[in-house]
């Protein structure tokens, strides 16, 4: 059992093990492991020039790992928190996302930017968002979402490992829970880097979701069971591409979809979710696919912020609403 | 290599020279009465975050003088644009300290209003209001107001892409802009060798700014090369730049171990250079202070820990739906739709 | 008769002779009037103290504004193309965004931002973007997008007399176009700045789009005409906020609608506009909500950017489609 | 303020001095050739967009002593990251017509394979390609190997944050990055006085960069000034920064009218300070190339120019499905969906 941070720091590790190209950067992620000790201990074994504390500088960080990554290396970015990638948008949008394209294949550009995410930890303001619309909505960027400690450890491993950039969001009111890791490349449950993941089945409702609110969908779905309701509990863990045909499917079954996410409903990656849904699913729609976000508003202070998070009730009042459509 | 501008050593000995002319005790008392009730406000702030009553806590000890010297050199008319760890420079503004602790505690994003103060609300995105500063110098330019705006931000923001903007776009528009960088060495973990090639002042005055280094510690200095800096601002010289030199003693916030990646000799060696000892010394050896005076002083930031304590415990979360306000000057329906169907949702468990 | 560009210039003329606190500011838009020549001849007029030359970094233009806005003034930015918006997204999102709500209303930044968006101008690389949906998720701005000359004008002047940011998208590919644009604000043709506004009525099918893709939607319908169908088109206008009422009152008269844009439809506005579509107009629907839009890859060059941008066809093909789902 | 360095005055004179004595006929007669031949595609490049050929086209003309002495003193092995206006630089390192011009003609966003030049696909977002730069350095310095890096950019790009960024980070890391800018006095209608309120070396060496400024329009100032910079660099110095004065003769590009916004007056001067003639002076004074070395030249441009408009008519705009290649290393199924739908569909169209 590990918890989600030890399962990144561990996917770090491997991956620096393994790969000589491969280098750690960030502010703080040397001598004081990160903020939230994800890259702990790792300066120590391999050296302040594989595991490197920037200056202070965003676009910086990312911008030179582009051309670390020309050169060869396979740079894993930490960005300190959700609301300080914003400094970074150029370099990821304009050049990051487009070298490939723009070169015709010629400059691959493998960086990961991991980027704790979303809320739920009393913290200040910038320190919670869900942005993850804002690059599943740029073309060239694979997007995804550990919501456990078996994706946070093989998910990352394959976002290193892969060809393309990868935009790594860790739900950071997750890290200190704990989840097998599983040993192997080979087993089963290391799903590839773009498959959606079945946590629960059920026959009425699928539930459609990723990071954080995995886990309240889940107790959701118990909760909802109890009273005689069967949800199907689907993890996205690939925002960009979105593995349609597993979504699509579950919904058929089930014929009633809730899409559950952190980040303002408002233009969200729900929205995608469900209209691609209200495309392929159309015929099966029992009830119009509803969805479950932050409201419409800048992330609230501290004190606001579980009114604002959809939680266990949020997310039964809209099951409710599907099943009495 | 600059001069460090010092006035007051670290023993209390006061330099002669002209700048020391301006000195006398009247301003040395309210420097000192300033930076005493800015460090007990700090205190009590860090014991009521470990207490459970703050989210999160920045301490600005140690960073006192550079703050009370520089903000008592502006006018009250002048704006101030401040980083997130300028408690003691709120104060001196007036900010009441319930304004100044409802974001720690949660309740707020924050807590007062920037234009009664003349102060900005705290900016956590480094570096972000160091443009605002500018463009809100150069409106002040165009109205022809005998105003200027300071704005701090820490050694470490120094490396962000919009304070250079900022710093070469003021120098370009000639903005009565004072920039205020607050080197307190460390930005969370890392050092200043890890941040920057050349001292900032090198690179500041490269961008055409006036610059001036100054000792942090020393409140007389930091008071004079702000006076100086305004003077020179206000004369229409162009913007300008200080560097204060100084130390954050405690760790980053209430969530960091600064023991994971600095020395105790290091810090040590700054406490020796603390910048209340230093002033209490002149006072006590020029005999510009009597006991009366100190512990009146301690009485009166007695009384404020508890004024703190007491806001503090008093600042309550406004109502769930507070979070609709203020988004949009009007809501318009597709906001208010969504408030109305949360107060809905919210009433349904309250039957 | 206006072009767009000299409409959009002639409101910005009002907004300067108007209210002494507005101004002008952003890369070239002095001396040179622009690369667009939209702000031709206002700084002769106005002053270089009004109309700004800034210099060349566009979080510095936005973060300047803000404060400008701060002290009372009412700055129109202009960013030059839509692919240099990026260096300013975190003035834009993280300030201008939630300044309102940070301080609880206590400080309001009445700023513009004009940013010349999307295709079918032949041009280079990062002058072609549609990256509305960035905004549009972003909460405490209003995005608009003017298709006509008349919204050029008047949409601009109710955007710079508005409190809150707001974000002016002008579809290039137009600014040479012409129509009329009427004499007084009074004018029933001049619509709240966040209505949608029905430019054809139709019974069919509902073509939702906004932009550059007015002008084809438009030739869309009068195609179809020839065919028998009747389309109706609605120019959102407000991207954000979205008149809902207008949407769906639409809709659910046609029982069928297809969304157009130029952007990427993965994570586009479109996905936005289905998915409320499908939620308030689930009983109307008798096919599902298609999105017409440009596709999941980077811009490319300009020799294929017209088998990129939808058109007249492809609208046309969607409308097909829900018309014999 | 700094002395701009220069070796060949406006009228041919070459300058004593010890540096000087590392010029020689046959670096004179390349580096004539090289600019002659760069000023002939530019110009050519400019006759096919007039002709509707190209979509837009950006000349370099008045800086190919700038971008020719620059590059011919690094090595082959160095990699070099440009800007968009880099033509004679990209023509040194041996990119064929056809590459230059493909995605000015709209076929393609770039035209060559970047490790083969050791010189990447031109950047169009200002100052983007320096953070890259210094990345790559760092890594090259990882990797212990025995290159540089060098990035070119416009003294308008160098208000971009990124731009300083660059700067502070090279220098905090001394990465062997040589920063090269060609001040050419205005970023479209913008003058350096609306750009920096101090000079950009000023603000360059203020960062800890070392830097040098040189006679844009002296190829061979420009030429011994990069080689110094360059040895410096290779011995572990830390990054160098060089500004280049010169002067961007054509209109920002041809979408562009300059009459707009400056004077004939100043173009005309600066057309007096033609880095071609100079060279040209020299050679002829110096009796360091006759008359057949001239004609060879001029016969040499005119084929090159021949060659540039065969390929440019030659370039052909790919398969419209091609927009679907290269934006994920593997499609993957939502990708592949879209291109089949979309083969599909135009397919519809040839029934
Ligand atoms: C844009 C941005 N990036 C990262 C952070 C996270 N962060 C908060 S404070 C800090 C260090 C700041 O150091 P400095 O500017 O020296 O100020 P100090 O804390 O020393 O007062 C960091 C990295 C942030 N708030 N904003
Ligand atoms: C980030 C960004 N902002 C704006 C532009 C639009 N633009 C293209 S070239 C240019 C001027 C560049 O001036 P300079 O850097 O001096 O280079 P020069 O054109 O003189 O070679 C501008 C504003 C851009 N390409 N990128
Ligand atoms: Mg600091
Ligand atoms: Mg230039």
């Amino acid at each position: 059992m590990f918890t989600l941070s030890e399962a990144i720091n561990r996917g770090l590790r491997a991956g620096l093990e393994t790969d000589p190209k491969v280098m750690v950067m960030g502010e703080d992620v040397g001598r004081l492991g990160g903020v939230f000790r994800v890259t702990d201990g790792l300066q120590k074994d391999f050296g302040a020039d594989r595991v490197v504390d920037t200056p202070l500088a965003e676009a910086g960080i990312v911008g030179t790992a582009i051309g670390l990554a020309m050169r060869g290396y396979r740079p894993v970015c930490e960005i300190q928190f959700d609301g300080f990638v914003y400094p970074a948008f150029n370099q990821i949008t304009s050049q990051l996302a487009k070298l490939r394209a723009r070169s015709r294949g010629r400059v691959t550009a493998p960086v990961v930017i991991r980027v704790p995410f979303s809320g739920g930890i009393g913290a200040v303001e910038h320190h919670s968002e869900s942005n993850e619309a804002y690059f599943t909505h740029t073309a060239g960027l694979r997007v995804v979402s550990a919501a456990t400690p078996q994706d946070g450890h093989w998910l990352l491993r394959q976002a290193i490992a892969c060809d393309d950039p990868v935009i790594f969001f860790e739900p950071k009111c997750r890290y200190w829970s704990k989840g097998d890791v599983t040993e192997s490349p080979d087993d089963p449950l290391v799903l590839p880097l773009d498959a959606a993941r079945t946590v629960r089945r059920g026959d009425d409702v699928t539930l459609l979701t990723w990071g954080s609110m995995v886990e309240t969908c889940l107790r959701a779905a118990t909760a909802a069971q109890a009273e005689g309701h069967s949800l199907e509990v689907v993890d996205l863990r690939s925002l960009s591409p979105i593995d349609t045909d597993t979504l699509v499917a579950s919904v058929r079954r089930t014929g009633r979809a809730v899409v559950v996410h952190e980040a303002p409903t408002f233009g969200g990656l729900g929205g995608e979710v469900a209209a691609a849904l209200g495309e392929h699913c159309f015929t099966s729609l029992e009830a119009p696919v509803m969805r479950v976000g932050g409201f419409n508003v800048p992330y609230p202070a501290a004190h606001l912020e579980e009114h604002y998070r959809p939680d266990l009730d949020r997310v039964l009042d809209a099951v409710d609403r599907v099943l009495h459509y | 290599m600059v001069e460090i501008f010092q006035l007051l050593g670290p023993d209390g000995d006061l330099r002669d020279g002209p700048s020391a002319s301006a000195i006398d005790a009247e301003l040395c008392r309210a420097l000192f009465r300033d930076m005493v009730l800015a460090r007990r406000f700090d205190d009590e702030a860090y014991y009521l975050q470990r207490q459970g009553e703050l989210g999160l806590w920045l301490q600005s000890r140690g960073q006192e003088a550079a703050q009370v010297g520089s903000i008592r050199a502006l006018r009250d008319t002048d704006w101030v644009f401040p980083s997130y760890r300028d408690h003691a420079a709120a104060l001196c503004r007036g900010i009441e300290p319930a304004e100044l602790l409802a974001q720690w505690r949660g309740v707020s994003q924050s807590g007062w209003d920037p234009a009664r103060y003349r102060f900005h609300i705290y900016t956590l995105v480094l570096a972000a209001q160091l443009p605002h500063a500018v463009g809100y110098a150069i409106g002040a330019q165009h109205d022809g107001a005998d105003e200027l705006v300071m704005t701090y931000f820490g050694e470490g923001s120094s490396s962000e892409g919009e304070a250079n903007e900022a710093f070469n776009w003021a120098a370009t528009m000639a903005a009565p802009v004072l920039f205020f960088c607050q080197n307190n060495q460390w930005a969370i973990s890392t050092p200043t060798q890890a941040q920057f090639g050349a001292p900032l002042h090198q690179r500041a005055a490269g961008f055409g700014l006036s610059t001036q280094v100054v000792d942090g510690n020393d409140v007389l200095a930091v008071h004079v090369a702000t006076s100086r800096a305004a003077e020179a601002v206000r004369c229409g010289e162009g913007p300008a730049f200080i560097e204060a030199l100084t130390y954050r003693i405690a760790g980053h916030s209430t969530s960091d171990d600064p023991t994971r990646y600095r020395s105790d000799a290091e810090l040590d060696h700054w406490q020796t250079l603390d910048p209340l000892d230093r002033l209490r010394r002149l006072l006590e050896a020029r005999g510009w202070a009597d006991d009366g005076f100190f512990t009146h002083l301690e009485a009166e930031a007695t009384a404020l820990a508890e004024r703190v304590r007491g806001a503090c415990r008093a600042l309550a979360a406004p109502e769930a739906a507070s979070m609709f306000d203020h988004v949009l000057a009007e809501p318009g329906p597709a906001l208010a739709a969504e408030r109305a169907a949360y107060v809905e949702y919210a009433g349904s468990f309250l039957d």
